[in-house]
C-alpha cells in the first residue's frame, strides 16, 4: 500500500488539515491558554457560529466566509457578554475556579446545543459555495479548495493575532491578566476589562472558525462534542497561549492523522495522534512552545 | 382504557435524526386510528414515548418503566441497533411481543420468537448481495471497502467481506475510518490508488457527505463501476438537498423512494400528512427513509390486534408470524427469526440531482431503483464517473 | 508640577482584621518620606489603600496633582495608575511568565507613560544592568533579588509621579540596596518624584528619607518631622537600632 | 472520631440491610433499573473525588475507566465464562493497572495538562477497544446473563445489591483516606507539590496510591454494567457523559468532604432518571445543562460547602 | 573547633554543577558542611544560593555532582526522603498550603516527617510551641492566605522546624524583619543551634549573617569565591567588590 506518492499526498493534506484544527483552536488558546478560563463550551461555540454561517448561508445566499466574517462582530459582543455573565455569576467568586469553570462550561455547553436542536433540528447541515467540492490541481497531487481556505484562514488569523498579543499593549495585558490581577492593576489596567475584551476577541475569533468549519465539513448540533478533545489537545500541546505554537501542534496533529488514515489501519488514527499527545507531554509536561516558570 | 403502546426513541445524540422521523410517522399511525375510533372496539391508541439519548444504556430502565410502572400494552423497539440490543434478552426472558425498528440483527443471538423487524433488510447478507450482484454484471472484477468504525457499518461491512470471499471477488481496499473523521481526502486517495472496480461504502450521516465530497474533489478514477451501497444518510432530506448533484451516479441503498412502483394503499395519504407535520416539528421534510415504516410498524400491530381481538402477546406473535400484511410500505412477511422474509432493501443510483433543490426529490426518476427487480425503474449508467454528469 | 498627597482618619482592614486605624499622614511634592513598622503592623495595607488595591472603611485619601483634588479612596487601581501613581508592591507580584523586557513594557501600560518607554527603558537597564542582560529570561525564573529589581524597574516604567515603593530592599544583596535606594533618591531630585517608602532597613532609608513615620498596631504612633528626630526616638532605637546600630 | 467511625458502619449496614429487604419484598422491578443506575453515580463519583478532590488532580477519564471495566467483564464472560465477583474483581485489578499509568503521569504533568492527558488516555484506550474484534469491536457484542444466585429472585435485583456494597466500599475508602495522613498528605500536594514534598510529602507514592484506588473503584463500578445491559458497544461504554456527570456530581456536591459527591450523585442521578421517563426530550439536556450552570454558580463550594456557611452563620447569629 | 574538623562532614557536597540551558547558574561547587556547625551562605543576587539550596532540598536534579548527607549519598533521593533523612529549607519566595490554617500547615509537617511516633496531642503540642517561638501563636488557626509576607516567611521557617531536621536551611527568613525581630529570629536560631542541629543560613542582613554564623561562605556567579570565618570573608577583597559594595 506504501508509495511515495500517498505519503506526499497525505503530508500535504495533512498539513492543511493541521492549519482546520488550528484554526478551530485558536479562539481557544486565547480563552484557556491565556485567560485560564476553562472554556469547554469553545467547541459548542464554534457549531454555534456554524449555524449562524448556515443561516446565512442557506436564507440570503451569503458566502459562508463572509457569513463568518459578518458574524464576528456578534460573536465579540457575545463573548463580552459571556465572560461578563461568566465574572459576574463566577469568577467575581473565586475559589478552585479551574475546575467549578469546566463544569459551569459544560453545563453552557449543553444549553447552546439544545438551543440549536430547538431552532435548526437535529438534522446535519451544510453550506454550498463555489470553492466547495473542487480540487486544485498540482502535479498528481489534488487539493480541495475547501482545505486552502482553511489554511489561508488559519495563517492569517495566526499572525493576525500573534502580532497583536505582541505588540500592543492591550495584547501583552492580555497574556499577562491570568497571571496577576491584582499586578495588572497596578499597570494601570483594568484585568475585568482586560479579559472581557480578550473573550470577546476568542469568541470573535470562532466566527470565522465556524464558518471554517462548516465549510470542512457538516455540522450537528452535538459536533461539538468530537471537539472538546481535539481543540484542548492541540492547545495544551501547543503550550499554553502560545498562537504559533497552535497551529504548529494543530499541524502535527494533523499530519499524523492523515498519514495513518492513508497508510495505516484509518481506523487506529485517533489513537496514533492522541497518543502523540501523550508521548508529547511526557517529554515536555509544559507543551512544545509552552513558558514554564 | 386506552391501548397503551410503550417505546424508546432516540431523540438527542447521534440516532435523534431518525429516531424523531420514525417517531413522527408512528404518531400519525396513532392519529389515524384514533380518528377511526380506535382498536378493539373503540379502545384508542396512546404513546408513552421516552428519550434514549442514542444510547444503549438508557434503554433497560426505560423499558423497565415501561413494563412495570407503566403498564404498557405492547412495546416497540427504539429505532436503530444500539439501544435496541440491551432490551432484546429482556422482552424475551419476559415474553412480549416487540416491534423491531430499523435494528439489524439484533436478534441473531438471541433467538426471541415474539420479534418482527419493520425494516425491508431481510436475510442479513441480501444486502451486500444486491449491490455487488449490480456491480459484477456492470463488470466488477475488486471491490474495495471503506466503513465507518461503527456498529451497523461494521456489520454491512462484514457481511460485505463474506459474500465477496463466496464469490472469490477480490478485496484489494479494506479499511474502518473512525468516528467523527473530519477529512476524507487521504482515505479516498489511498482507495483510488488500489484501482478497485467496485466500491463498497458503509459511513454514517456526517461521514457520508465528507466521503462524497472528497470523491468529488480527488476524484475516484475510471476504473470504479460502482459507487455507493451502504451510505446512511444519502437518504435523508437535509443531506440530500445540500449535496446536490454531487449524489449523481451514486447506487445506494434505500427503503422507500417516490418512483411509481412504491406506492400502495395509504402511502400518498401517509407523505401528505406527513409532509405537513415534519416542517412544524423541524424533521426530515421528506421522511422516506423512516417515516413510513414507523407508520407500517402500526399498521402491523393494528392488523394483529384485529385479527386476534385482543392483546394477548402471543396470539398477535402468531398472527404477525403466519400472516403477510398489508402496509404502506407494501406486503411484509416475517422469517422464523422476526427479519423480512425476503429483503426489500432498494438499490438506487441518484440521475440528474441539480444542486439546493429539495423538492426535486418528491418526483421520480431522481433515484432510479436498480433492485429488487420486481420495483425496478430504471437501468445502471456505469461506470461511475460517466454516471456523474 | 505640584503632587501631594493627604491622608485623614484612615480606617482599612479585611473583614473582621482590621489593619489600620485612624492613620492620618501627608505627603508633600518632591519629599521622600519613611514609613517605619514592624511587620504585620499596617504598612503594607496603608500602601494597598493609596493604590486602590484596598477598600478603606473610612477617611479620605486626597491626592492634589496641579490644583486638581482626588478623592483616591473612590477611585479604581487604574484610575489612580492613570493619576501617575505606581506602587512597587510587596512580594514583588511579577508576571512570572511573560519575560522581563515584557513585564517592563507592560509597567508601561498607561497612556501617559508609553511617549516615554525608550528613556524609561534605558534608565531600568542603567539602574539595574542585570535586567538588560536578561531580557529575554522568564521572570518567574529570576533570581528573588532579580526579581526585586525588575518590579523596581517595571514601576519606574509608568512614569510615575507618586512612588509608593513597600519594602524595596528585601532580598536585595548589601551592595544593590544601597545603590537601589540611592537610584530612588536620584529620581527623587531629578525628576521631582515623589516617593512613599515602608521599609525595614532604617540605616539606608534615612539616606534618602526627608522624615518619617512610625506605624503600630494599624495607629501612627511617631510622626517625625526630620532624619534627626526619627533617630532619636525610642521606639525606633528599639526596634530598629539595637544590637547592630 | 471514634464514635463517628461507629456510627458511619452503623449507617453502612443499615443501608446494606435496607437494600437486601428491598430486593426480598419489591417486585417491581423499575426500582432495580434506576437505582442501579443511580448507585452506580454514586460509586464512581466517589470514586473519581479521591483523585479529583483531594488531590486535585482533575480526571476526565472517567469513562475510559467505566469502560474498561464494562469490557473487563465482557472479556472474561467471552474467553471464560467467569462469575459476576470475578468480573469485578479483574475489573478492579486492571481498573488499579489503569490507576498506576494515570499516576505515571501525574509524575509529569500537573494540573490542566493532566486533565487533557486523561482525555488523551480515554481516546487511546476507546480506539483499542473499537479495534479488538474478540470483544465485538464497533460493531458490540451482546453477552447472555447465567442464572440468578440465591437469595435474589432476577439478576438486576442482584446488580443492584451488589452495585451498594461497592457505594459503601467506596464511601468507606474515601472517608478513611479523608480522615487520614493520606488525606492531609493529598491536600497538601493539591497546594503546592515542591512544598509537600520538601515538608515531606512523598507526593508520587500518594498520588500513586490515590490513582489506583480511584481508578480499581471506577473500573469495578463499571464491571456490572456489562451484565445489566447484557450488552455492550465502545461508544456507549466510553460516553463522554459519564466524565462530564462524574465530575458534575461531585462538583455539585463538592469535594471538601466525603459526603459531597453522594449528594451530588444523589441529586443529579436522581433528577437525570426522573427527567429521562418525564420530560423526556432534547429539554432533559437543557435541565442538566441549567443545573450545572446553577449550583457551580449558587454553591460554589458544592452543597456540602453550603450547608457549612449555613451552620457556621447560625452559630455566629447565636454567639 | 578542633574536635568539629576532624569529625566527618554532615553534608558533602561535590562538584555540583546546575545548568538551566546554556546558563551555568552553579560551577562545580564543592563544600562540607560539620555537624552542629552554623554557616552563612552569602552572595549578590542570582549568585546561585538558592539554586543550591534547591538542589541540595532535591527540588532541582543536579547533573554532574553528588550529595552526601550523614555518610549517604541522597543525590537520587525523591525531596521527601531527604526531608525525611532531616534536611528541611523554608522558601525563599513562601509557599503556603493555601486551602489550609497555620497550624494544619505544620501539621503536615509533623504527621509526614516526624521521625519518632507521637500521639496527635503531643503533636498540637509541639505545632504550638514552635508557632510560639516564631511569634505565630495567635496566628495558629488563621487560613495561611491571610498572612501578611513577613508572616508568610516566619511560618516557612515554622514549618520547616516541624519536620525535626538535622540540617535546617533558611533561605532569607529575615528579610523584612526589623532588627529587633531580626535579633529574636537569631535567638531562636541559635537556639536551634544549640541544640545540635546544623543550619545553613541564606541572608543579605549582615548583621545577622555576623553574629550567626561560624563560617561564611560566598557565591559569586555561581563560584565560591571566598569561604571561611565571618571576619575574614568579609573582609575579603573580592566579597566586597561583589556582594558589599564597600
Ligand atoms: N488578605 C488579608 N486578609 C486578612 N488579613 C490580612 C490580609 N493581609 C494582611 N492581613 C493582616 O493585616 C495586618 C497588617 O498587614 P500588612 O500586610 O499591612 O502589614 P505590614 O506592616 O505590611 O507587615 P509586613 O512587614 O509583614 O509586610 C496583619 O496582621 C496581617 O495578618
Ligand atoms: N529556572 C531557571 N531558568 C533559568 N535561569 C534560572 C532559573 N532559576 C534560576 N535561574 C538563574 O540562576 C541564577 C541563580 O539564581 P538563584 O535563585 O540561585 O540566586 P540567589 O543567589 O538565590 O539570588 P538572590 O539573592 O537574589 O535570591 C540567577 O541568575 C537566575 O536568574
Ligand atoms: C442508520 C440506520 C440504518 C440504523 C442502523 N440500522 C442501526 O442500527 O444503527
Ligand atoms: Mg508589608
Ligand atoms: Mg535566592
Amino acid at each position: 500500500m506504501f508509495s511515495l506518492d500517498l505519503l506526499l499526498d497525505a503530508v500535504v493534506i495533512g498539513v492543511l488539515l493541521g492549519c482546520f484544527y488550528g484554526a478551530v483552536s485558536l479562539g481557544l488558546s486565547v480563552s484557556f491558554g491565556l485567560l485560564d478560563v476553562p472554556h469547554v463550551a469553545h467547541p459548542a461555540f464554534l457549531v454555534l457560529a456554524s449555524y449562524a454561517v448556515y443561516f446565512l448561508n442557506e436564507n440570503y445566499g451569503v458566502d459562508p466566509l463572509v457569513a463568518g466574517l459578518v458574524i464576528t462582530p456578534i460573536f465579540f459582543l457575545l463573548g463580552l457578554t459571556a465572560y461578563r455573565l461568566y465574572y459576574e455569576t463566577f469568577e467575581k467568586r473565586g475559589s478552585d475556579a479551574a475546575v467549578r469553570g469546566i463544569a459551569f462550561f459544560f453545563g453552557v455547553a449543553f444549553i447552546i446545543e439544545v438551543l440549536i436542536i430547538l431552532q435548526f433540528g437535529v438534522d446535519q447541515r451544510s453550506v454550498s459555495a463555489s470553492y466547495i467540492g473542487k480540487a486544485w490541481r498540482l502535479g498528481d497531487i489534488r487539493i480541495p479548495y475547501r482545505l486552502l481556505v482553511a489554511f489561508a484562514v488559519a495563517t492569517v488569523l495566526t499572525m493576525l493575532l500573534t502580532l497583536y498579543l505582541s505588540r500592543t499593549f492591550m495584547g501583552r495585558a492580555i497574556r499577562a491578566v491570568a497571571q496577576d490581577q491584582e499586578a495588572l492593576r497596578l499597570m494601570g489596567a483594568n484585568p475585568i476589562k482586560v479579559k472581557q475584551w480578550a473573550f470577546g476577541i476568542a469568541t470573535a475569533v470562532l466566527g470565522i472558525s465556524g464558518a471554517l468549519l462548516i465549510i470542512v465539513s457538516p455540522v450537528d448540533p452535538t459536533l461539538d462534542r468530537a471537539y472538546i478533545g481535539r481543540t484542548f489537545c492541540v492547545v495544551v500541546m501547543a503550550g499554553l497561549g502560545s498562537l504559533g505554537g497552535t497551529l504548529v501542534a494543530a499541524i502535527i496533529l494533523g499530519v499524523a492523522e492523515s498519514i495513518v488514515l492513508t497508510l495505516f489501519g484509518a481506523s487506529w488514527a485517533p489513537a496514533i495522534s492522541f497518543a502523540m499527545l501523550l508521548a508529547i507531554l511526557a517529554v515536555r509536561p509544559q507543551g512544545l512552545f509552552g513558558r514554564r516558570s | 382504557a386506552p391501548i397503551k403502546i410503550g417505546m424508546s426513541m432516540p431523540q438527542t445524540g447521534g440516532l435523534a435524526g431518525g429516531g424523531k422521523a420514525s417517531l413522527l410517522g408512528i404518531e400519525i399511525w396513532r392519529d389515524d386510528v384514533n380518528a377511526k375510533g380506535g382498536l378493539l372496539g373503540g379502545r384508542k391508541v396512546e404513546l408513552v414515548v421516552y428519550d434514549d439519548k442514542s444510547s444503549a444504556s438508557e434503554t433497560p430502565a426505560i423499558y423497565s418503566k415501561l413494563i412495570d410502572i407503566d403498564k404498557v400494552d405492547l412495546l416497540f423497539a427504539p429505532y436503530a441497533t444500539v439501544p435496541t440490543a440491551p432490551i432484546m434478552p429482556m422482552v424475551k426472558q419476559r415474553g412480549l411481543l416487540l416491534i423491531g425498528n430499523f435494528s439489524f440483527q439484533v436478534n441473531s443471538k438471541v433467538g426471541h420468537d415474539m420479534w418482527f423487524n419493520n425494516a425491508p433488510w431481510g436475510p442479513a447478507d441480501s444486502w451486500a448481495t444486491s449491490y455487488l450482484d449490480i456491480g459484477q454484471k456492470a463488470g466488477g472484477k475488486s471491490m474495495a471497502l471503506l466503513s465507518a468504525d461503527q456498529e451497523f457499518a461494521q456489520n454491512l461491512a462484514k457481511t460485505a467481506r463474506e459474500v465477496a470471499t463466496k464469490r472469490n471477488l477480490p478485496i484489494v481496499f479494506d479499511q474502518a475510518y473512525p468516528p467523527n473523521t473530519v477529512e476524507f481526502s487521504s482515505i479516498i486517495r489511498a482507495l483510488k490508488a488500489t484501482k478497485p472496480d467496485i466500491v463498497y461504502v458503509a459511513s454514517y450521516p456526517p461521514d457520508s457527505t465528507g466521503i462524497l465530497r472528497a470523491v468529488n474533489e480527488i476524484g475516484i478514477g475510471d476504473s470504479v463501476k460502482v459507487f455507493g451501497g451502504g451510505m446512511v444518510g444519502l437518504q435523508f432530506g437535509a443531506v440530500m438537498e445540500n449535496m446536490g448533484s454531487l449524489l449523481n451516479g451514486v447506487v445506494n441503498y434505500n427503503t422507500w423512494l417516490p418512483e411509481k412502483s412504491m406506492y400502495f394503499e395509504g402511502t400518498r395519504e401517509f407523505f401528505d400528512k406527513y409532509t405537513k407535520r415534519a416542517v412544524e416539528a423541524k424533521i426530515d421534510p421528506l421522511g422516506y427513509y423512516l417515516a413510513p415504516f414507523g407508520y407500517a410498524s402500526g399498521q402491523l400491530t393494528e392488523q394483529a390486534i384485529s385479527a386476534v381481538g385482543s392483546l394477548d402477546q402471543k396470539a398477535l406473535a402468531k398472527y404477525l408470524r403466519e400472516n403477510t400484511h398489508k402496509t404502506i410500505v407494501g406486503p411484509i412477511a416475517f422469517s422464523a427469526d422476526g427479519e423480512r422474509k425476503e429483503t426489500a432493501v432498494l438499490q438506487a443510483q441518484f440521475r440528474g440531482v441539480v444542486d439546493k433543490n429539495i423538492e426535486q426529490f418528491r418526483s421520480s426518476g431522481k433515484q432510479v431503483i436498480l433492485f429488487p427487480d420486481h420495483l425496478k425503474s430504471g437501468e445502471l449508467v456505469a461506470p461511475f464517473e460517466a454516471a456523474r454528469t | 508640577m505640584a503632587l501631594s498627597l493627604a491622608i485623614n482618619d484612615l480606617d482599612a482592614g479585611y473583614g473582621a482584621v482590621k489593619a489600620l486605624r485612624g492613620v492620618s499622614l501627608h505627603v508633600d511634592a518632591g519629599e521622600t518620606v519613611a514609613l517605619l513598622g514592624t511587620n504585620g503592623n499596617g504598612k503594607s495595607t496603608l500602601m494597598k489603600c493609596i493604590a486602590g488595591l484596598v477598600r478603606p472603611q473610612r477617611g479620605v485619601i486626597s491626592l492634589t496633582i496641579d490644583g486638581a483634588t482626588h478623592d483616591l479612596s473612590r477611585l479604581s487601581t487604574e484610575e489612580i495608575v492613570d493619576l501617575g501613581v505606581a506602587m512597587v508592591p510587596e512580594g514583588r507580584r511579577l508576571f512570572p511568565r511573560l519575560t522581563v523586557l515584557e513585564n517592563l513594557m507592560l509597567g508601561a501600560f498607561r497612556k501617559a507613560a508609553r511617549r516615554n518607554i525608550d528613556r524609561n527603558l534605558a534608565v531600568a537597564f542603567e539602574t539595574f544592568p542585570v535586567l538588560k542582560e536578561r531580557q529575554a529570561q522568564l521572570a518567574g525564573t529570576m533570581s528573588g533579588g532579580q526579581q526585586q529589581m525588575l518590579a523596581i524597574a517595571r514601576a519606574l516604567m509608568s512614569s510615575p509621579r507618586l512612588l509608593l515603593v513597600d519594602e524595596p530592599s528585601v532580598g536585595l544583596s548589601p551592595l544593590l540596596v544601597s545603590q537601589t535606594i540611592t537610584k530612588i533618591g536620584e529620581l527623587n531630585q531629578h525628576l521631582g518624584l515623589t516617593v512613599l517608602m515602608a521599609e525595614q532597613n532604617f540605616n539606608q532609608a534615612i539616606r534618602i528619607a526627608g522624615r518619617g513615620y512610625i506605624i503600630v498596631h494599624g495607629e501612627i504612633v511617631v510622626s517625625a518631622g526630620s532624619v534627626d528626630e526619627l533617630r532619636g526616638n525610642d521606639i525606633v532605637k528599639r526596634l530598629y537600632l539595637s544590637g547592630a546600630a | 472520631m471514634k464514635r463517628n467511625g461507629v456510627a458511619f458502619w452503623i449507617g453502612a449496614i443499615i443501608f446494606l440491610a435496607a437494600v437486601l429487604v428491598m430486593t426480598q419484598v419489591v417486585d417491581n422491578q423499575y426500582p432495580f433499573f434506576a437505582g442501579y443506575v443511580i448507585l452506580q453515580s454514586i460509586a464512581l463519583a466517589v470514586a473519581w473525588s479521591i483523585l479529583g478532590g483531594y488531590a486535585g488532580y482533575v480526571n476526565f477519564g472517567t469513562s475510559a475507566f467505566y469502560g474498561v471495566g464494562v469490557y473487563a467483564s465482557v472479556f472474561m464472560v467471552t474467553a471464560f465464562g467467569a462469575p459476576l465477583p470475578v468480573q469485578i474483581l479483574t475489573g478492579a485489578a486492571i481498573g488499579a493497572l489503569m490507576g498506576l499509568a494515570l499516576g505515571l503521569l501525574t509524575l509529569r504533568m500537573q494540573g490542566i495538562f493532566f486533565s487533557i492527558a486523561t482525555i488523551a488516555l480515554t481516546i487511546v484506550i476507546e480506539t483499542t477497544v473499537t479495534n479488538w474484534r474478540y470483544v465485538g469491536g464497533a460493531a458490540g457484542i451482546q453477552i447472555q446473563r447465567p442464572a440468578v444466585t440465591p437469595p435474589f429472585d432476577s439478576y438486576v435485583q442482584m446488580l443492584f445489591f451488589v452495585q451498594a456494597v461497592l457505594v459503601v466500599l467506596a464511601v468507606a475508602i474515601s472517608r478513611y483516606i479523608q480522615n487520614s495522613w493520606i488525606g492531609r498528605g493529598l491536600q497538601a500536594l493539591r497546594d503546592d507539590e515542591l512544598a509537600a514534598e520538601c515538608t515531606g510529602v512523598p507526593t508520587l507514592r500518594l498520588k500513586l496510591l490515590a490513582c489506583v484506588i480511584s481508578g480499581s473503584l471506577m473500573c469495578a463500578v463499571g464491571a456490572p454494567a456489562a451484565m445489566y445491559l447484557q450488552y455492550a458497544d465502545p461508544g456507549s461504554a466510553f460516553n463522554l457523559n459519564y466524565s462530564v456527570t462524574t465530575l458534575a456530581m461531585s462538583l455539585i456536591g463538592g469535594t471538601a468532604h466525603w459526603a459531597g459527591p453522594i449528594i451530588g450523585a444523589i441529586l443529579l442521578g436522581t433528577t437525570q432518571q426522573v427527567l429521562t421517563v418525564t420530560i423526556s426530550s432534547e429539554v432533559n439536556l437543557l435541565v442538566l445543562g441549567l443545573m450545572l450552570v446553577l449550583f457551580v454558580v449558587g454553591a460554589p463550594e458544592g452543597i456540602v460547602g453550603l450547608i457549612k456557611k449555613l451552620r457556621a452563620n447560625r452559630k455566629e447569629g447565636k454567639i | 573547633m578542633s574536635l568539629s574538623e576532624t569529625q566527618a562532614p554532615l553534608l558533602r557536597i561535590c562538584a555540583l554543577t546546575k545548568r538551566f540551558g546554556g546558563f551555568t547558574a552553579l560551577h562545580s561547587v564543592s563544600v562540607d558542611i560539620r555537624p552542629g556547625e552554623r554557616f552563612g551562605l552569602i552572595g549578590p543576587n542570582g549568585s546561585g544560593k538558592t539554586t543550591l539550596i534547591n538542589c541540595i532540598s532535591g527540588a532541582f536534579r543536579t547533573e554532574p555532582g553528588t550529595i552526601m548527607f550523614r555518610d549517604e549519598d541522597i543525590t537520587p533521593l525523591q525531596p521527601h526522603l531527604r526531608t525525611r533523612r532531616g534536611i528541611a529549607r523554608s522558601f525563599q519566595i513562601p509557599r503556603p498550603f493555601r486551602s489550609m490554617t497555620v497550624a494544619e500547615n505544620l501539621m503536615v509537617a509533623l504527621d509526614f516527617a516526624a521521625h519518632e511516633h507521637v500521639s496527635v496531642a503531643q503533636r498540637r503540642d509541639t505545632m504550638m510551641s514552635i508557632l510560639d517561638q516564631m511569634g505565630l501563636g495567635s496566628k495558629a488557626n488563621v487560613s495561611a492566605t491571610q498572612l501578611s509576607q513577613v508572616e508568610l516567611r516566619k511560618m516557612e521557617l515554622a514549618r520547616a522546624m516541624a519536620t525535626h531536621p538535622k540540617l535546617l536551611i533558611s533561605d532569607e527568613a529575615m528579610a523584612g524583619l526589623s532588627s529587633s525581630e531580626v535579633d529574636e529570629v537569631l535567638d531562636l536560631l541559635l537556639n536551634l543551634a544549640s541544640r545540635d542541629i546544623t543550619i545553613i543560613m541564606i541572608e543579605h542582613i549582615m548583621q545577622a549573617v555576623m553574629r550567626f554564623s561560624e563560617r561564611v561562605m560566598c557565591l559569586d556567579a555561581g563560584r565560591i569565591i571566598a569561604i571561611g570565618a565571618p571576619s575574614e570573608v568579609m573582609a575579603d577583597k573580592r566579597v566586597q567588590e561583589a556582594y558589599l559594595g564597600t
